[in-house]
């Protein structure tokens, strides 16, 4: 008898308890938390009564770190914001440069920034969907054939990256005025001849998800924004237009000569996470649709307006605010410049669309079970590198 | 007999799943089992450093200029400079790998096409104190073979690409 | 004495066996995967690779931590792995090769392997991890559920050949085997496997060890053998579930022109190979779906086929 | 609203002078009306898309920055304030949810309270961490004890 009272005690200092509530502290180290997120969950058995995301973990100072380096330095800093997609960062970041320095790039560096930024989204979305694959415990997999099959797709498209630049992952590719450099000769050969391969992979995956059931009983309903919700929150990308609104900065403020080509926007109606999921993998081919006019209207000519910069002081943005934005495969990249005059920036303000995104997750994972939460968070697509910057 | 209906689609996206994972038991696995095999490296590989000397002189190319320590910005190469007939040399050159960000920006913006990067990524050490590369290490690292990424040449990678020659 | 040498031939065979299914899994798996498997130790195949992990576990520190029930914690590998052993008594591994042919030999499988609930109810809740409770109150709540559909399946072949002894129910089998018996024989088989991959918690059925959630389930706080025997356990019962499956289903070691113990072994890989099969294929269901299976569509499913089965036997 | 309308009702209602681009009205407020301000943006002028708020150290003074959009009309607006140190500003996170974590975030990295905010805490660096390092003063090249 009184081994049993001693042994409540002992549970009651470790389970920590209010009223009938259980507190699980999920991560920095979890298998699913994308990173290093931490969740404390205050459970109901195994409803989720309250969640509070504490973020941080990968905070790298990235903002103070660019007010001490000249804007020659930080483009290849910026690829170690969302690791995901280098490519856009390097994008949103050196098209404000142009932005407030008012320089036009040539027609070519144009057409392979939009080529290689379409690229970037769909390396994105496939690790997306490797990832929420695992979340779910495995769509089509027990925990990790989707995961590798995505990942199978992407290491393609890495390395075709890699013969252009050098580099898998961290391009550092453009450059203030262009690009560093052209593509090899058999480049666009060699992207012609995947594009097939990627367009198979992408029907595989929209009939493997979109028809199957389990999915949709895992996915449907579950974490519903309110489209309302999600513009107060300053939620982008596929987050609000799985939220029913249309809208893509793509579209809606053309840059990098988007107006040029024609594609569509994917949107969802509920809002849930299999909406947000569906608008990734429709968005993906319409990446597809884009590269394919981009190789076909692929100009002759230069890639850059001057030669490669030689001193990091070589480029000194006029005193003034300019804000640029772009959309990132997570939504709405922004890049809020403060000059002086100086080389180097007086302050830069990245607006990260993670960031946004994930501060929705207490919002519409309450009352969910806790399997859901992963589901949720997995839909939201944060990238931690971004997040925390 | 809306269960019913669920049964059936439950069976149905089973099925689906099992089709797709039964076409990729029957494909060639794409894994390359690594020290046996080796995947083809790009030409414009990005992985370690070098200093070259000239070919034909047997002279080192770097002049000391501090233009690679200056731009670096993740602060990872120091160097010293001595004069020596009128013309600098490196008297040390330091990189700390461990520091790098592989940007490149230290072979984009050297004048003497001095310091290049190599196609060899074999370069996990133990120590980290090991990660950091001297003169003699980076002389050492120019037997492998250089990425066609060189400072003088990136002005020409932006230009209007020329086809190949028919006798190259 | 011989009764003892034969049981440690059984318990011997039996963890050679599991040993090189899990190797096959991994073959199985990563082929599926676009992946090569293991292949390194012992090549050309990674043959010695169950081998080199079963050292791996062996050698590894036992680390129990200090917030733990020692004595639940330390007796839950124990009792598991027991619970899952003990079925082997009484399963035919062909035409007389037994230990043991039990009267009541279904009832004892069922009985026994349900043990294995305590053992996982123990190793949640003696980890005292939030995450291991969490997995112990899923694995209950699981377990309970998928008890009856696979009682009441696992009753059809009972009823059809007349007893429980399991050498007799094959023998009832060498005409035809039972799920060849129009719509009765397949729906019981679906039944038997739905509930025996939850009984065993496979995907999609895995949640007790949701690695999205809940890391290792009631694992977590595990290591070295004590892990292995958690995890040994896990494989030992899908032996006995392809074992049973294909001796209660699909006629066990009845089969023309090879000989019987080959055609028991066969099924058997084959139901292992579709379990496997399941397992990469498809995605973890939420608790309360997994329940509202059972209890919704398994379980008036499985009294329908019971009925049918006893109408069956009374007509015929 | 369109832009120009947008212009002239500022003009009427809060007697201020607007700048004006291209789709884009950005407007210097006196840091009273802040929050007024705010509240008729976000309901009559239907900026429904809160995308940053953000801070930039004048050394002297505070320049805040907070930027809303309508996405269906494809307008939006920046309005900036001028605070100085130790001075607070009213929230917004009452009109747009989405400034509870970037308020945080400029608090955190600037040390700029706002009143009436729901959950005011550090939220990228750690809780006991002192110093806030956007501000201009933070020391980079000497040893800084961070933790308290």
């Amino acid at each position: 008898m009184n081994l049993i009272a001693e042994q409540i005690e002992t549970y009651k200092s470790i389970i920590e308890t209010e009223g009938d509530t259980l507190l699980v502290n999920m991560g920095p180290q979890h298998p699913s938390t994308h990173g290093v997120l931490r969740l404390v969950l205050k459970l109901k058995g195994e409803e989720v009564v309250k969640i509070e995301p504490v973020i941080g973990y990968l905070h790298r100072g990235f903002e103070k770190l660019s007010e001490n380096l000249t804007y020659i330095q930080i483009v290849p800093l910026t690829d170690r914001m969302d690791y995901l997609a280098s490519i856009t960062n390097e994008l949103a970041y050196v098209l404000t440069i142009e932005k407030a320095l008012k320089i036009e790039v040539p027609k070519k560096a144009i057409y392979l920034r939009v080529l290689t930024a379409e690229l970037q989204r769909i390396v994105s979305h496939l690790v997306w969907l490797g990832t929420f694959g695992l979340d779910l415990g495995g769509a089509l997999g027990g925990g990790s054939t989707l995961f590798l099959y995505c990942f199978r797709e992407r290491e393609i498209i890495l390395d075709l990256f890699e013969e252009f630049s050098g580099a898998r992952m961290m391009y550092n590719f453009n450059q203030i005025g262009g690009l560093r450099y052209q593509p090899p000769l058999d480049f666009f050969s060699k992207l012609k001849a995947t594009l097939p391969k990627l367009k198979q992979a992408f029907a595989e995956y929209e009939e493997m998800l979109q028809e199957n059931y389990v999915f949709k009983v895992r996915t449907k309903n579950i974490g519903v924004l309110e489209v309302s919700l999600a513009q107060r929150m300053g939620a982008s990308g596929p987050v609000l237009r799985g939220s029913g609104l249309a809208y893509d900065i793509r579209k809606a403020y053309p840059y990098s000569g988007y107006e040029n080509f024609e594609f569509e926007i994917p949107i969802g109606e509920n809002g849930d996470c299999f909406d947000r999921a569906k608008v990734r993998i429709l968005e993906m081919k319409q990446s597809l649709r884009i590269i394919q006019q981009a190789l076909k209207g692929m100009p002759e000519g230069e890639v850059a307006i001057r030669p490669p910069v030689r001193v990091p002081t070589a480029v000194k943005v006029p005193a003034g605010e300019t804000y640029m934005h772009i959309e990132a495969p997570r939504g709405d990249l922004g890049v809020f410049l403060v000059s002086d005059g100086t080389e180097k920036p007086y302050r830069l303000k990245w607006r990260a669309p993670s960031f946004s995104n994930l501060a929705v997750l207490p919002f519409i994972s309450n009352g969910h079970k806790v399997a859901d939460v992963m589901a949720i968070l997995g839909s939201l697509d944060p990238v931690f590198g971004e997040v925390d910057r | 007999m809306s269960w019913m209906k669920d049964t059936f689609e439950l069976t149905g996206s089973f099925l689906s799943a099992f089709k797709v994972t039964w076409k990729n038991l029957w494909r060639k696995p794409v894994t390359i089992s690594y020290p046996d095999q080796k995947r083809v490296l790009s030409e414009r590989q990005r992985a370690t450093f070098a200093l070259l000397t000239d070919p034909k002189t047997g002279e080192e190319k770097c002049t000391g200029c501090y233009i690679c320590q200056n731009i670096c910005p993740a602060l990872v190469i120091k160097m010293e400079k001595e004069i020596i007939n009128e013309r600098g040399y490196a008297k040390t050159f330091y990189l700390d790998l461990s520091g790098c960000i592989f940007c490149e920006l230290c072979v984009q913006c050297c004048p003497q096409d001095a310091i290049v990067m190599v196609r060899h990524w074999e370069i996990a050490e133990i120590k980290k104190e090991n990660l950091v590369l001297d003169k003699k290490r980076l002389m050492e690292n120019q037997k492998y073979p250089f990425s066609t990424i060189i400072g003088s040449k990136i002005r020409e990678m932006q230009a209007v690409p020329k086809p190949p020659t028919a006798s190259s | 004495m011989n009764t003892l040498f034969y049981s440690l031939v059984l318990l011997a065979g039996i963890l050679l066996v599991v040993a090189y299914l899990t190797w096959l899994e991994r073959k199985f798996a990563g082929r599926m995967q676009s992946r090569i498997g293991p292949q390194r130790v012992g090549k050309p195949w990674g043959l010695l690779q169950p081998i080199a992990d079963g050292a791996k576990l062996l050698v590894k520190e036992d680390i129990i931590p200090q917030a733990t029930d020692k004595t639940a914690y330390n007796l839950a590998p124990i009792v598991v792995i027991l619970a899952t052993t003990l079925v082997f008594v009484t399963i035919p591994l062909g035409k007389s090769v037994v230990l043991v042919d039990l009267n009541v030999g279904v009832l004892f499988i069922l009985a026994i392997s349900s043990l294995a609930l305590i053992g996982i109810f123990m190793a949640g809740w003696g980890s005292a991890n939030k995450y291991a409770i969490l997995s112990a109150m899923r694995g209950v709540n699981q377990l309970i559920s998928y008890e009856i559909p696979l009682v009441l399946a696992c009753l059809v072949p009972v009823i059809l050949a007349g007893s429980m002894k399991l050498s007799s129910i094959v023998l009832a089998q060498s005409k035809v085997w039972f799920i060849f018996y129009p719509f009765l024989g397949q729906i019981a088989f679906l039944i038997f496997l739905v509930s025996a991959l939850a009984e065993a918690n496979r995907i999609p059925f895995d949640i007790t060890e949701a690695e999205s959630e809940l890391i290792a389930g009631y694992t977590v706080e595990y290591s070295g053998m004590k892990f292995a025997f958690l995890w040994l356990a896990e494989y030992i019962h899908l032996l006995a579930v392809s074992l049973v499956g294909s001796i209660l289903f699909l006629g066990g070691w009845n089969g023309p022109w090879l000989p019987s113990g080959l055609w028991l072994a066969l099924k058997t890989l084959l139901l292992f190979l579709l379990i496997l099969w399941i397992r990469w294929s498809l995605v973890r269901i939420r608790l309360d779906q997994i329940l509202a299976l059972s209890w919704k569509v398994l379980f008036p499913l499985s009294l329908a086929t019971l009925i049918l089965a006893g109408g069956w036997s009374f007509i015929f | 609203m369109t832009i120009e309308k947008l212009k002239d009702k500022i003009k009427e209602k809060f007697n201020l002078d607007c700048q004006v681009e291209v789709g884009l009205v950005k407007i210097l407020v006196p840091k009273e009306s802040w929050g007024t301000l705010a509240e008729f943006l976000r309901f009559e002028a239907e900026f429904n898309y809160f995308s940053f708020i953000t801070a930039v150290d004048r050394k002297e003074k505070f320049e805040m920055v907070a930027r809303v959009e309508n996405l269906e009309e494809k307008t939006a607006c920046e309005f900036t304030t001028e605070i100085l140190p130790n001075e607070t500003l009213s929230t917004l996170s009452e009109l747009w949810e989405g400034a509870v974590w970037q308020e945080r975030e400029v608090f955190d990295l600037f040390g700029i309270k706002f009143e009436n905010h729901p959950d005011l805490k550090r939220i990228l660096l750690p809780e006991d961490y002192t110093g806030y390092p956007l501000k201009k003063e933070f020391p980079l090249d000497k040893h800084y004890e961070p933790y308290r």
